[in-house]
């Protein structure tokens, strides 16, 4: 199987944050199927268009996906009425994930916001190598932690306006990071600004960088080329689609 | 088992459930939910001479009940087309509508041409691309222009041509008309209302292209008009699309005057709509005793 | 608390919502909800020389996000209108549109004359109606039949005109212009998207009349595009309407270039929805820190 | 008041019959000026248009309405998701009801399926004075008997198959009635056919009828003027409402 669509059952819901939730899924084909970096897309109750939510953990055994996300708009608010016990239908999973590479020593994880939660699933795999910085708003805005630290990852917590952590964004950190050298690969996912400095970073840097981009959708498996991205493949300009040559791209590869 | 099988120009489809051009690619990405010969044919892609890339992202807007596009015919040009993807989807037991476009006649006329020596069953001619020598006006909105450019692709191909009509006209019967006049085998309509949306948070319109299709059920009513005036306006078949989402909607637009219909949006909100439809169809029929779905065809009786 | 106040034409309305015409009567069945003295105006019900019974029943239907209506402008005639309704709603504190309307452009102008010697602040005069001369194709529908009419009921009236555009056409954007350089003083749109819906069941039309107006939220993509369209090809006002049923989306039709905002069938789902929409406009410009809605009329920025 | 608008809680929900309910509303200002033959416009999530639907019940001293409704289509079915609990969005109370005579000695009341709901308001209003015939498919259709019986009225079953009390429609049971002589009016809701019917042996013996009429609606209050129906008033043709002019009108008026 690559991908199905299904109603599965929501068998935990938590409030993480404000308009944030944490819903926890059994979906045992998916999850078995599901590597960091996809994605699922859920269908909202009344809306035409599925909502792409990363997968923000995936336990095979337990046959459960974890996925993380805000309200935005009328589509997330509806996803966030459902409760334990309900069915979500979602056609999953989606996308080209991460490149994970178990010989790497070194790994940064950087999210951004809402973006933070894919990371979680490369901070599972990568332990201990792994540093995870996160970025928000201010201190009522900060997820996942915790999740971050029983990974084994080391974590970096940046607020906009110092009211948790580091006072700055995630970039100031990063670049200490960077000049130390020894990294071998840098993941990220968040807002555009924060993935343009990061891979600027990193290319001066010479490190392997893969970042996951949003794109409004409408299928989510290629088929509508809705989701265009303007990308270089082999020196040529080429428009990719974020729902199947991503989310996750390298980030020499985006034009941005 | 109601049987569910039409025809349209001599073509036989299985049942009359086709997934519209542009929302279901080459059909590769949806075999993997479920088996192609499931449906009754498939029309591709909207393909043109060359490459094309499309128009920047944002190209998907939702709508109430409905959405815009401005994915701009991206695709991978006409031989790219034929050498690749059409055989594949000859393998598969349904007819396959290659769906054709371009910015002025002659490559229209010439992308068909290419077609003419493959064993693609139909061609869709889409006459909503705006004609570049006609300084950007689509080729749909006027009869003149779309008489000639069904009159061009007519004389290079004698597969059954389906014109494909847009529904931002002030009479869509006047241009069905002309379309037959000028050798079209169908029509199918209708391509997307032409719409906008703009957030007021940055004050930018949502799509890059500022404005781009509208469809889904939101259109449904629209479709629904039109399919029964333009079948009540000519003598060649009708294929009707535009917001079906269930059996039933498939029902009504048929017994609007429909002989097949095509499945757009739909598919995004439930990929397996085209499947599903077919069975609530054939549902539908049972309950009602009805042993074709050939003998609903047209019968709305108007008042 | 954001300034609401807009101009049009020359009048003054305290906030830039508006009922739309046929769905509001003359106001007094919904004064029984809320004071009308809290809308920015009243569109009347679209009002003819005589007394006009309608469509037979069914005239309402209902579609995803949207409804049809089949009402044919039942109206008690304009001698009723000036004698019974406009008295009553000129001591109400807003801004009273006559909706005006006939089959002829000599029976328009009738119309329009008779209101001339009274307090009515505006004319709207709807050419989607059709026209029995020309064989029943609506005056909207054709530039010279839209500039012909606008231009006799311009020769007698010195109030301020509005034009009421038809969507069901190639291009408002000509429409537009064929009226302004009649007379026009500004123009409103959308009115209704000829639509059809079919009962499976029985095999007939829902509405009696067969076909109907589209009109709800279904539309507003359709309206936030011809609104921007006609914005930028005419340079006199325009009032939008089409679909909207929230602040946001009347914010949304205000960066699209309106003036002012009518609101049609939002009002069947939620009757306070024209108060409802105020206070959410407000709340939206406060919390930007607009200080007047006139800031935000026509500023999409294009990509 | 004349209506209003607002959000009611459901204080009962019964299933009745297949696909049939009844809910109790507590809404005391709607109750208080609710009569016999009025209805409620009901928001249906997901809807333009609301739904109309007659008052089945009216306890003024307990502030609440009842209403009994079958799914017929999509909006009905979304109203009956609604719980015991939940918040109903009425725009209520609406229209012109029966005409209620307390001299009167006898009447009949003639309810055909779901159109006998509005009936029993006035056999609570008549109580002994009342003949109730209702009409149904079949008997697994039938319902709100005991509720008939319990305000005292005398009732009258018949099933088109003869599965529960007579076989066979109304007018059979009401044309004996009607010969009998001594009713001083009739009231009556349901399919057109019967209503003609009845319209026709009510004239036929010169009795006062009423009949309630349904038509589809926009506004529910007389503005839209979508709810037409043919009626004549003082000999001549009049496009009548049945929102507003109805849903109750004199037999008579009604033009077939
Ligand atoms: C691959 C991918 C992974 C994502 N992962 C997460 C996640 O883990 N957690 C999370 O909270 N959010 C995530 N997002 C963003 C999330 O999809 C949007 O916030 C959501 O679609 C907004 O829907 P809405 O109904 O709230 O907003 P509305 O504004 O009502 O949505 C209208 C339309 O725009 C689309 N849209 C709006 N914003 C975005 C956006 N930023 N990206 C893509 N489409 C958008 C919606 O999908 C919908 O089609 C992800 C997006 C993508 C593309
Ligand atoms: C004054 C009045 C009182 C009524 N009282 C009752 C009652 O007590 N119990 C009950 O079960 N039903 C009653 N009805 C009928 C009820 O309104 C319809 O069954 C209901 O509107 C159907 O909605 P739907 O969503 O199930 O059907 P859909 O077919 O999805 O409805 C589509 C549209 O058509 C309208 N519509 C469909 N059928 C009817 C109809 N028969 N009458 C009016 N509009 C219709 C709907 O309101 C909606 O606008 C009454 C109707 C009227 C006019
Ligand atoms: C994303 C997308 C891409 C489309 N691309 C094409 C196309 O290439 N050629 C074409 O003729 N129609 C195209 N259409 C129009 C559909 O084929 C169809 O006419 C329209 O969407 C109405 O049907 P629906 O309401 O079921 O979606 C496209 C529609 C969508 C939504
Ligand atoms: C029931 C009904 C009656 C209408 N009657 C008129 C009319 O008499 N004159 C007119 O110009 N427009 C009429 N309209 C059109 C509306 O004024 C408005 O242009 C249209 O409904 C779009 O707005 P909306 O989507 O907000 O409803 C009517 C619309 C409805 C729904
Ligand atoms: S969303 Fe359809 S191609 Fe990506
Ligand atoms: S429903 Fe509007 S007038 Fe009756």
């Amino acid at each position: 199987m690559k991908y199905t669509q299904g109603q599965y059952i929501i068998t935990d819901k938590k409030a993480i944050a404000c308009e944030i939730y944490s819903f926890t899924i059994a979906c045992p084909e998916v999850a078995a199927a599901a590597s960091p970096g996809q994605f699922v897309h859920i269908r909202a109750k009344g809306y035409t268009l599925r909502r792409p939510i990363s997968i923000c953990g995936i336990d095979k055994d337990k046959g459960t996906l974890r996925i993380v996300f805000e309200i935005r708009g009328e589509g997330t608010a509806e996803i966030a009425k459902l409760n334990k016990g309900d069915l979500i239908d979602m056609l999953a999973p989606l996308g080209h994930g991460f490149t994970l590479n178990d010989t790497y020593n070194k790994v940064v994880l950087i999210g951004g916001g809402i973006g933070t939660p894919p990371m979680l699933p490369l901070a599972a795999f990568y332990g201990k190598k792994a540093v995870a910085i996160s970025g928000f708003r201010n201190a009522s805005a900060v997820i996942l932690q915790n999740d971050f630290i029983r990974t084994g990852a080391e974590t970096i917590l940046c607020t906009d306006d110092g009211s948790a952590g580091i006072h700055g964004f995630v970039t100031q950190p990063f670049t200490e990071l960077a000049k130390q050298g020894g990294i071998d690969a840098v993941y990220a996912c968040g807002p555009m600004p924060m993935l343009k400095g990061i891979a600027a970073i990193c290319k001066e840097n010479g490190i392997f960088c893969q970042i996951s981009l949003e794109e409004r959708m409408a299928c989510g498996i290629g088929a509508c080329l809705g989701c265009a991205c303007r990308t270089v493949r082999n020196d040529e300009e080429y428009f990719a689609h974020v729902c199947k040559d991503g989310p996750v791209f390298n980030a020499e590869e985006v034009l941005w | 088992m109601a049987d569910l099988s039409v025809k349209v120009c001599g073509t036989d489809f299985k049942n009359p459930i086709i997934p519209a051009s542009g929302v279901f690619g080459y059909g590769r990405e949806y075999e993997e939910l479920f088996p192609l010969d499931k449906l009754g044919g498939i029309a591709t892609k909207g393909t043109t001479l060359h490459l094309r890339t499309g128009n920047l992202a944002p190209r998907i807007a939702e709508t109430p009940s409905g959405m815009l596009n401005s994915v701009g015919l991206q695709n991978p040009g006409i031989d790219h087309f034929i050498d690749t993807e059409l055989p594949y989807l000859l393998t598969k037991n349904l007819v396959v509508l290659a769906n054709i476009a371009g910015s002025t006649p002659d490559e229209c006329a010439e992308v068909a041409a290419k077609l003419e020596d493959t064993d693609v069953h139909m061609i869709e001619l889409n006459i909503s691309c705006p004609n570049v020598k006609q300084g950007g006006a689509a080729f749909g909105t006027s009869c003149e222009m779309a008489a000639e450019v069904t009159k061009r692709v007519r004389a290079v191909t004698k597969k059954p041509l389906v014109v494909k009509l847009s529904p931002n006209v002030t009479s869509i019967t006047d241009i069905a008309k002309s379309v037959e006049a000028a050798g079209a085998d169908a029509v199918s309509l209708i391509n997307t209302l032409l719409g906008m949306r703009i957030d007021i948070n940055t004050g930018r319109p949502i799509l890059r292209n500022n404005v781009g299709g509208m469809s889904g059920p939101a259109v449904f009513p629209i479709a629904v008009r039109m399919v029964w005036q333009v079948a009540n306006a000519v003598n060649i078949p009708v294929i009707g699309m535009g917001g079906v989402s269930s059996g039933r909607d498939a029902i009504e637009l048929m017994m609007a005057g429909a002989s097949a219909i095509q499945v757009g949006a739909a598919i995004f909100t439930d990929p397996y709509a085209p499947v599903r439809i077919i069975e609530e169809m054939n549902d539908w029929l049972d309950s009602k005793g009805i042993a074709s779905v050939k003998n609903i065809i047209g019968t709305v009786k108007p008042w």
